[in-house]
């Protein structure tokens, strides 16, 4: 089974490296901009086949590691 | 006065943390490798600068989680002394031994340079031996910098002088343009509740002999020591 | 190809492909007695590869003076080796990586540092200093910035996480090198003089072990990409760019120097270009002994490789070394604690040949000396760049006033501050450093003495280029005087020659001059050559770069106390000039 | 209008943060995970409605500045 983890930075957390890419893309030309955020995505290859069994596994790993919920946001799908 | 350092795989400031916890405390410290579960008994602990796990997912985060970590909490939480440098504040913070977070610095490059910082308390046991409202100069070498807390947790810091360390010129100006990493309100280094635990992103064990161009650092290790015996 | 395919036909076609001309492809045959499989084909490729044979700069490298009573090691190990006294040693060389630092500059650089620091640890030495040396096209050319600061993060970004401070290096800017940059990197490491490792293997039966990180199909075919000239499909060429993975170098370089401080190391050698394939070969080839490899014990990281992908892989971060027998498992003690594979993969044998196994059938069987020592040397034919006309300084007017001429001068790429660069490197980590980048040379401290060791890069392409002799001996002079100016002894170079397509009279005749002038300028500072690289083939669409013979100079201050740096101390100094 | 981008290493290329990231799952007890790998998700904030302008500026953004395209391949979708 594969899960893929999207890490993203909680709203009003200041994003220093979407900042940058939203300049160095105005620097090319491209105005049509408003924002741009970068997170992380990540892909897992499981074990198993119990679906419920994975997200839960999956989601402690967002917990214990994957994101700092501080500061990030996770999301979890199962494919 | 015994003092541990705490060794993570990629961290690599460790032979500078212990020559400035020896040249305060007399003794070499003792080294403590990452998959041990137990701490020897000492005064102080320093989690030192480094790229633990090749900065990897998020500086600090898998570091945070290794077995010595908590043996780490539970000294912390019985009030011994531990200073975390660089990597180590960012180690603490991904521990939740400290608050918020360090992201990359808002120039996305690592900046390795010497800079101010103002004392904004002098009565902890890490700068006991500065005076609040001195500026020292202590090199900085990192890429993720960039202290964030939401308002509510830098108003508490601040409120309850907590932030010990902010970025400033030679002037002790400290402002955006002194800012050297985009920290919120230039924050270098803060302390916990219990006053016990100190994360910074300066290296002050990199400014403790002449020969570094300067001994500014010298003071913060003599506080630690000061507070201790 | 299927993983046990041995029997692709050999055609003349392939044969181009692997690089091999009419010629070596004859004397491979007279090698091998038959025709070679492709896994042996895909090794002579490698192995005669301008890269790792120095086919055409043998003849004139062989005539540089590598002797002083302190040199403990010259030229032909992983990297030199001299005595800097209380019995220990300082172990540097210089490396290019500016082919792959083209095609993908962060990475490219990166592994440029990680394959110069292999070279300098594997010798028993922990790196305590790095430097490079950068050329790029113009400053306004479009591609420029891009790889100006994508090279310059990826030296930080490698250098930074191993914890050896950058001091010091060069950076310049010209149009030939729009195409074709150059990324050279130093390391000086220091090591006990009695406890330096080398690569020669020895004891029929010993263990031959692997370490380090895994394989995959990383680079393939680099080696050989590294002497081809550049042409506007190179760009295509991409899929073989290696990662770096500095993490992984870190622990590499812990576990090793644990295991060097044990005695169970016969022989090491890093996995540089051309990886396995070069290391087993150089490594038996020094010992006089044959090796049987079992490729198929070999860690990978992906399926389905064969034996040609694991001979020919560039991955990074990996080591090869000989151990006495028996101390296996003690070894991969050591490895196992600092979390890296350690896998057995051959045997020493008295052969004299390289046989590589897949899964107990016959891959390849070579014999090792013609490969590794006979490669072809080629005495290029070569003519002497063409002497300037002299300038008379009256026939030129002096069109704007001193001021701006000054003005000018401090403003352009080539004069401008550097900070901008170092600060993204981390200079000061271990501690030790006394001078920092921005002065003449860097010094640290050896630890625990008050001994420094000052480390410069230099070299002026443009007065190479108008004349290689006097060119060669200035970029000599510079490192020796950048050296002395911190109050250092000059004790010796590295060399990294980076020059054009030597099958050219005039470019090879580039390379002969500065190779000359280098060697005067040694004998005469006694300043000997211990290691170095040469990187040839630094041409796009034609044109070459201009010949940059990098010198990377080392020198001992005995007393720190006595060293000097680059900043005017007072206001009412007063400045000397002196010299010629 | 939204674009949410993939940027994810090329097949065959060593991706030394998964490798680790892998590493410390195993660590914390994570057995049933047999490969990881990392990428990077950008969202962009763009401006105007025509989805085909869009995906085509955003490919080129893609090309010029999000992905190395060297080592790393990119997925665009719009929203
Ligand atoms: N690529 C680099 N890495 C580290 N330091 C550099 C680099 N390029 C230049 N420097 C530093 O900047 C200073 C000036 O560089 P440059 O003008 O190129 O050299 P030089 O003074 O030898 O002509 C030197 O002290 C050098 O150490």
């Amino acid at each position: 089974m594969k899960a893929r983890v999207h890490v993203t930075l909680k709203n009003g957390v200041l994003d220093p490296q979407g900042k940058a890419v939203h300049h160095a893309l105005q620097g090319l030309g491209f105005d049509g901009v408003n924002d741009v955020r970068q997170g992380k995505f990540i892909e897992l290859e499981l074990d198993g086949t119990d679906a419920a069994k994975a997200e839960a596994e999956v989601k402690e790993m967002c917990e214990k590691l994957l994101a700092n919920t501080v500061i990030e946001d996770y999301s979890i799908e199962l494919a | 006065m015994k003092s541990a350092v705490i060794l993570f795989p990629g961290i690599n400031r460790e032979n500078d943390a212990i020559a400035a916890l020896e040249q305060a405390t007399g003794t070499k410290p003792v080294v403590v490798w990452h998959g041990e579960t137990e701490l020897p008994k000492t005064d102080i602990i320093m989690v030192p600068g480094g790229f633990s796990y090749g900065d990897y997912l998020r500086c600090g985060a898998m570091a945070a989680k290794s077995p010595i970590m908590r043996a780490v909490a539970e000294r912390a939480k019985a009030g011994v002394t531990i200073l975390g440098v660089c990597n180590g504040f960012q180690i603490l913070t991904e521990a939740g031994l400290l608050p918020g977070a360090l992201m990359r610095n808002a120039s996305l490059k690592f900046i390795c340079k010497n800079t101010h910082l103002k004392i904004e308390n002098a009565d902890t046991r890490f700068t006991n031996q500065y005076k609040a409202g001195d500026f020292v100069d202590y090199p900085v070498a990192h890429h993720d910098g960039n202290f964030f807390a939401d308002s509510e947790t830098l108003d508490r810091l601040e409120g309850e002088g907590r932030v010990i360390l902010r970025y400033c010129d030679a002037n002790g100006v400290v402002d955006p343009a002194t800012n050297l990493n985009g920290s919120q309100r230039n924050i270098a280094g803060i302390i916990n509740e219990a006053g016990n635990v100190l994360g910074m992103m300066p290296h002050p064990e990199n400014a403790i002999d002449p020969l570094h161009g300067g001994t500014d650092g010298r003071n913060l290790f003599k506080s630690l020591v000061e507070a201790a015996s | 190809m299927s993983a046990n395919d041995f029997n692709t036909p050999i055609t003349p076609e392939l044969v181009k492909e692997h690089g091999l001309n009419e010629e070596e492809y004859k004397l491979v045959l007279e090698i091998m007695g038959r025709e070679p499989n492709i896994n042996e084909l895909g090794i002579f490729s490698v192995m005669w590869s301008e890269h790792c044979s120095y086919k055409s700069s043998k003849k004139w490298l062989k005539t540089l003076p590598t002797k002083a009573d302190w040199v403990i090691q010259g030229p032909g190990e992983n990297a030199g080796v001299i005595d800097i006294g209380d019995g220990q040693a300082a172990v540097f060389k210089m490396e290019s990586h500016n082919h792959p630092s083209f095609i993908e500059p962060y990475q490219g650089a990166a592994t440029g540092v990680g394959g110069i620091m292999r070279d300098v640890f594997t010798m028993g030495a922990r790196p305590i200093a790095n430097l490079n040396a950068l050329r790029f096209g113009e400053a306004d050319h479009p591609k420029t910035r891009h790889l100006l600061s994508g090279v310059v993060e990826g030296i930080g970004g490698y250098g930074n996480c191993m914890g050896v401070p950058t001091i010091g290096g060069e950076t310049n800017f010209h149009a030939s090198y729009n195409g074709n940059i150059l990324v050279n990197a130093m390391t000086v490491g220091l090591a006990d003089a009695d406890n330096i490792f080398y690569s020669a293997a020895a004891g029929i039966g010993n263990p031959v072990v692997y370490v380090g990180s895994k394989t995959g199909r990383d680079g393939i075919h680099g080696a050989t990409m590294a002497s081809a000239e550049f042409d506007d499909d190179s760009e295509e060429k991409r899929p073989t760019v290696q990662v770096g993975d500095p993490f992984t170098e870190k622990l590499l370089l812990e576990a090793c120097l644990e295991l060097m401080a044990t005695d169970m190391i016969v022989a090491i050698q890093d996995m540089g270009a051309a990886g396995l394939t070069s290391s087993s070969f150089e490594m038996a080839s020094k010992g006089g002994v044959g090796v049987e490899l079992w490729l198929d014990k070999v860690p990978m990281r992906e399926e389905g490789m064969t034996p040609y992908e694991l001979m020919l892989s560039e991955s990074q971060e990996r080591m090869l070394m000989v151990l006495r027998p028996g101390c296996e498992d003690a070894a991969k003690a050591i490895f196992d604690k600092w979390e890296l594979d350690f896998a057995v993969i051959g045997i020493l044998t008295d052969t004299k040949r390289m046989v590589l196994k897949w899964h107990g059938d016959v891959a390849g069987d070579l014999p090792i000396d013609p490969l590794a020592e006979a490669s072809p040397e080629y005495d290029r034919p070569w003519e002497p760049t063409p002497k300037q006309d002299r300038i008379d300084p009256e026939s030129i007017s002096a069109k704007v006033s001193h001021v701006e001429a000054l003005k000018t001068l401090i403003a352009s790429p080539d004069l401008a501050s550097r900070r901008w660069i170092w600060e993204q490197y981390d200079h000061l980590v271990m501690g030790n450093t006394i001078v920092r980048p921005g002065g003449d040379a860097g010094v640290v401290r050896v630890q625990g003495t008050n001994k420094g060791i000052a480390a410069t890069t230099d070299c002026t392409p443009r007065y190479v280029m108008a004349d290689p002799v006097e060119g060669g001996k200035q970029a000599v002079a510079e490192a020796y005087r950048n050296l002395v100016a911190t109050g250092a002894k000059p004790l010796a170079i590295t060399d990294n020659m980076n020059f054009g397509n030597p099958e050219r009279p005039r470019i090879m005749g580039q390379f002969v001059g500065a190779c000359q002038g280098i060697g005067e300028a040694c004998i005469a500072l006694e300043f000997p050559v211990v290691s170095g690289n040469v990187s040839l083939y630094n041409e796009t669409n034609g044109v070459g770069i201009m010949p940059t013979p990098a010198i990377g100079g080392v020198g001992v201050i005995s007393d720190l106390g006595h060293h000097a740096t680059i900043g005017i101390k007072r206001d009412d100094s007063a400045l000397i000039m002196i010299g010629a």
